[in-house]
């Protein structure tokens, strides 16, 4: 690999692991009912999967690739589609909880304290 | 600039944008109060990313990139294809059935992303020139991750659904399988690396084995597991959708994909501890023992009083506070209608009914509130925890249905594989009364000395029988 | 600006704004007494002005540049040194209360759910 | 690949790990038990980075790139100077002073910060030709920001410090001069983003404007804001320090800057929350009237019961229990040392001393922490307001010494600038004894109920003096 071909992977490095850092720190205390929900969530969240699979529909030239692409693009969709689906309909469990748990940064801080 | 390099720019931008939907949305997913507007927001960034992807192809096109027309019929028919059948499985879907639908929608993603490493590979292949190290290492890992998602997510969706055997399937040697395959790919992987020309065999030799790995990984592990499972394959999804961002060069795929890989391996952590398990522990298949638990019969330490359901009618129509503890069994006997009509028959008796929710009883975090909600319980009536426990004290009967591990009060003592699980106070309660088929042991495959507390008493049946029987006792009153 | 150079703008505003996330998520419910102490903490990090001081200072070759790349390597310095030392010497009042506020992971989850 | 290629990767490397190292340290420091440790990380992630640039300065120069030797006097001397002067000051500064050294460190990080982008300006101005647009932006960005910071932490650093009064001082006009220097900077800097040509007139101009504007900004604001402007201001810094790696290309320091940038706003946020105040009311000067609140006379509501030294001697003296309140009016009257004195003469009698510590008693958060920690108060006496309001109930006298607001029962009722402010039960003890210097008001500045209780006896004297005279009065028994 070249000397800038590195410099370009590192770039993308750093920007993956900003993202890890953002992954781990904003998954906090969670009550256990919302696990399922935040997992289906970060569940439709990598459905982003489709935009991939879109750009490599749009170079496929061989059927091969199209099939493959074909495939690619409709299981991205799903994963999306359901998926955010899916967590809502979990969600809406909550509704009535809204009214329960707010929480005012000021509380927190003082609670905290 | 060309009219197509602005577009360039502004779809990146698009991505970012759509990045920190993704990041405000998880946080917000974080409590109750704001879950809901949080997977929204996360939708509308996913919204804004697919948009600006379909408007840049559109343009590179547009700007004279040889882009068959036949791209935007796969494009349009993928999307209708998928989109649909996910709209409508989860729009269809059972609320107690949601975990296995989770999983698939998993396993797709998953299977996307190795499809794009294939695809880029077969570039490669057909090109034939040397490849760069890191794209390769990049594809390989796609390809192996990817696979093992899909097939690993397919097999927990079909264990919790039950097409598979929930119980651990331990084939003959099976671990050494497992090993074999991991070996087969590293080697075949190395060989790749060192060797920088692309060679379509050995990357089939490598799919076939990650796929078959999946299984074998996944196969004998509980059913009571599968939650853990899905969340860890979930994170293994954002890891080979970040790797596809690599392979492609796309950094909306390497944020987005990274933040759940990194997110779900913490989830998953929690939900290991919820359950105090640990993840490793759920890997090699410890205590989780599933459905086999079920059934099983086991003689505890003390003298077991077994009730009738005419008594157990008396004490709680005459009962002035009731708590109902429902567990893994209400959910194996899909008794929650049958527990509502009870709850309401006593309560128009002037009987103050409430639920108490532990919040790992059943299967799955959530378990009991979904089923209870499917059966329309009033969201009040379900007190959590900590706020129950207190109350159990003025119960004048805790009526327990198929509810184990959650009410051992071994949990309170060090040694037993429980042990710090914060539990229900049933035992504070002024009687007690357990409906469950047999003195078979839970998730934890252990006696529970609630059994033989002398304040108790076992219905023996099957949840929804005996909560049928219950209410007809109730009516006969 | 040229297309390329509007790219490599976009790289690494993306590494900012992903910085910003980072920062973001990293401040949980912060116990009053530790209000102080983390804000020193913080201000010690933004001494790593001193890697940027030292490169100018490399590059330096007018009187003026060198005077001002002087000043902000002092500078800097003054900032990176004196920020973590002070903080640590704050960060000793917690000496004792180490024992009395360890949290394991479980017990969150549990206490929270 | 030449070997200082491999060193450039090399060093970007470690600059990542450094800034992995930042954010480590900066979520460990979110709690006591960790927060030490966090610091330590923080400092290895900052030494792993400083190190690696000085070997690529290094390796540079011995592959030939011209870089003087005076460039090797001038990092070394630096470091020497700023770090003996930071080691110094840090080591030998008394804790109550660290607030306004924590700023004075803010001041020159952000001057470094605007230096860098000086620097770069005058080599584009040598140079002469048209500056891109984004390099404008952010030099500019960098001048203006680091000068605000580095004149405005000074000034809050000398409030602080007692140099400059602390009371808000109000030029005649400053509000108009304030906007004034705004416009003109805003102004010149459209200039230069405009005509891209660099001039280093307008360049002066905007720095000068933008080190007033610091000023300015700061000297209106009340001496007990400080706080929360030095914890705005450190945020700058931040910001300052991330467009300093833009206009450098840095990655270390943009991340590091944003890292610092972004949490500092949250953390200012969360201390003007905890004393509730806006962060926005107090930068254009709100309530916080700092010093002035002492001393000014304002007779309340009810009838003040005035109590002297020796009576109140024997009231402690004779009690079991006794809860000292420490607040502003203590380290005012740095009568530390004179408080321990009297708990441990109290506790030779064998009663029972405890200190409340309200999280924002004084003027900074642990503000009482440090001052009793540097009068060697054993800690374990030191209880936080929640373990602590239980027990007033107990306490047969609660010593209030010049705290006002963090007692005051008006908290508890909307309506008052205290309102929702959790307060030390100090109503709750049997007796009440205050020590302050009149019936004067604290930050908040309104009454206090607490002084017209008829449980309370005021003993008017300034902290020191009224201890030593109590602590005299009950030897004196
Ligand atoms: N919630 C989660 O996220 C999650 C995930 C994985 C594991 N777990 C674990 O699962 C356990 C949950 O505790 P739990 O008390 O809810 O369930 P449990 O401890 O697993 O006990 C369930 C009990 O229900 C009885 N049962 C089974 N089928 C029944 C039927 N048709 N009618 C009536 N009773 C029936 C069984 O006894 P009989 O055979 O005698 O009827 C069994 O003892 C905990 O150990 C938890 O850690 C939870
Ligand atoms: N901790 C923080 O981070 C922070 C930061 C900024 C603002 N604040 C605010 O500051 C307040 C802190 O409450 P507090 O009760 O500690 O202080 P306070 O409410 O400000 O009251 C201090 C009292 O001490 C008295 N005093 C002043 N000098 C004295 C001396 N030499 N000897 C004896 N008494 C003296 C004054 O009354 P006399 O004049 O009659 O003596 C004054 O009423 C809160 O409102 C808080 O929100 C806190």
């Amino acid at each position: 690999m070249s000397f800038d071909e590195i410099q370009g992977l590192i770039d993308l490095l750093t920007v993956f692991l900003l993202a890890i850092l953002v992954g781990i720190a904003v998954i906090s205390k969670v009550p256990a009912t919302l696990h399922t929900p935040l997992m289906s969530g970060a569940n439709s969240i990598h459905g982003i999967v489709l935009v991939g699979a879109m750009l490599i529909a749009a170079g496929a030239t061989t059927p091969i690739s199209q099939l493959l692409s074909l495939i690619a693009v409709a299981f991205a969709t799903m994963n999306v589609v359901g998926g955010y689906v899916v967590t809502d309909r979990m969600l809406q469990m909550f509704r009535k909880k809204v009214v329960v748990v707010p929480k005012p940064a000021g509380d927190d801080a003082e609670a905290a304290s | 600039m060309t009219t197509l390099e602005i577009v360039e720019i502004l779809v990146r931008i698009a991505w970012l944008v759509g990045a920190v939907g993704f990041v405000i949305g998880l946080s917000r997913m974080n409590s109750p109060a704001t879950a809901r507007n949080g997977n929204l927001v996360s939708a509308g960034g996913m919204a804004i990313a697919i948009a600006a992807t379909a408007i840049l192809i559109l343009v590179r096109q547009t700007n004279g990139e040889p882009i068959a027309g036949v791209a935007w019929i796969i494009i349009v028919v993928g999307i209708a294809l998928g989109g649909g059948l996910g709209l409508y499985t989860a729009r269809t879907v059972k609320m107690t059935a949601m975990p296995q639908l989770v999983s698939l929608f998993n396993a797709v993603g998953g299977g996307a992303a190795a499809l794009i490493a294939i695809d880029d590979y077969l570039h490669l292949v057909d090109a034939g020139a040397a490849v760069r190290i890191d794209t390769n290492v990049f594809i390989v890992l796609d390809i192996i991750i990817g696979s093992i998602t899909f097939t690993g997510s397919i097999i927990a969706s079909g264990k919790l659904q039950g097409l598979i055997p929930g119980k651990p399937i331990q084939v003959p040697g099976g671990q050494l399988v497992t090993i074999a395959l991991a070996a087969v790919t590293v080697v075949s992987a190395l060989i790749l690396f060192v060797t920088g020309t692309p060679n379509l065999l050995l990357m089939l030799i490598i799919l076939a084995a990650a796929l078959t790995f999946g299984v074998t990984m996944t196969l004998p592990i509980g059913g009571a597991d599968m939650p853990v499972v899905i969340s860890l394959l979930n994170s293994f999804t954002g890891t080979a959708v970040a790797m596809a961002g690599f392979v492609i060069n796309n950094p909306v795929l390497i944020i987005a994909g990274a933040l759940v890989g990194a997110s779900g391996a913490i989830l998953t952590k929690l939900m290991a501890d919820a359950m105090n398990r640990s993840v490793l522990n759920i890997m090699i298949g410890g205590f989780g023992g599933g459905d086999d638990a079920a059934g099983a019969v086991a003689g505890p330490g003390g003298a077991v009083r077994s009730i009738g359901a005419d008594d157990v009618a008396i004490q709680l129509a005459y009962a002035q506070h009731v708590i109902i503890v429902p567990g893994y069994g209400l959910a194996v006997a899909q008794a929650q209608h049958a527990v509502r009509e009870l709850a309401e028959l006593l309560e128009e008796r002037g009987v103050d009914v409430k639920y108490a929710i532990h919040p790992v009883a059943g299967r799955m975090p959530g378990h009991m509130n979904v089923l209870l909600a499917e059966a329309n319980v009033p969201y009040p009536q379900l007190k959590e925890m900590d706020d129950i426990n207190p109350e159990f004290a003025r119960a004048d009967v805790a009526l327990v249905i198929g509810a184990n591990d959650v009410t051992n009060p071994a949990a309170r003592r060090p040694g037993s594989p429980v042990s710090g699980m914060p539990i229900l106070d049933v035992d504070q309660a002024k009687s007690i009364v357990v409906i469950k088929r047999s003195m078979g042991k839970g998730y934890a495959g252990i006696d529970n000395e609630l059994y033989t507390n002398e304040k108790t008493g076992m219905l023996f049946a099957d949840a929804k029988d005996g909560l049928a029987a219950l209410t007809a006792a109730v009516k006969a009153l």
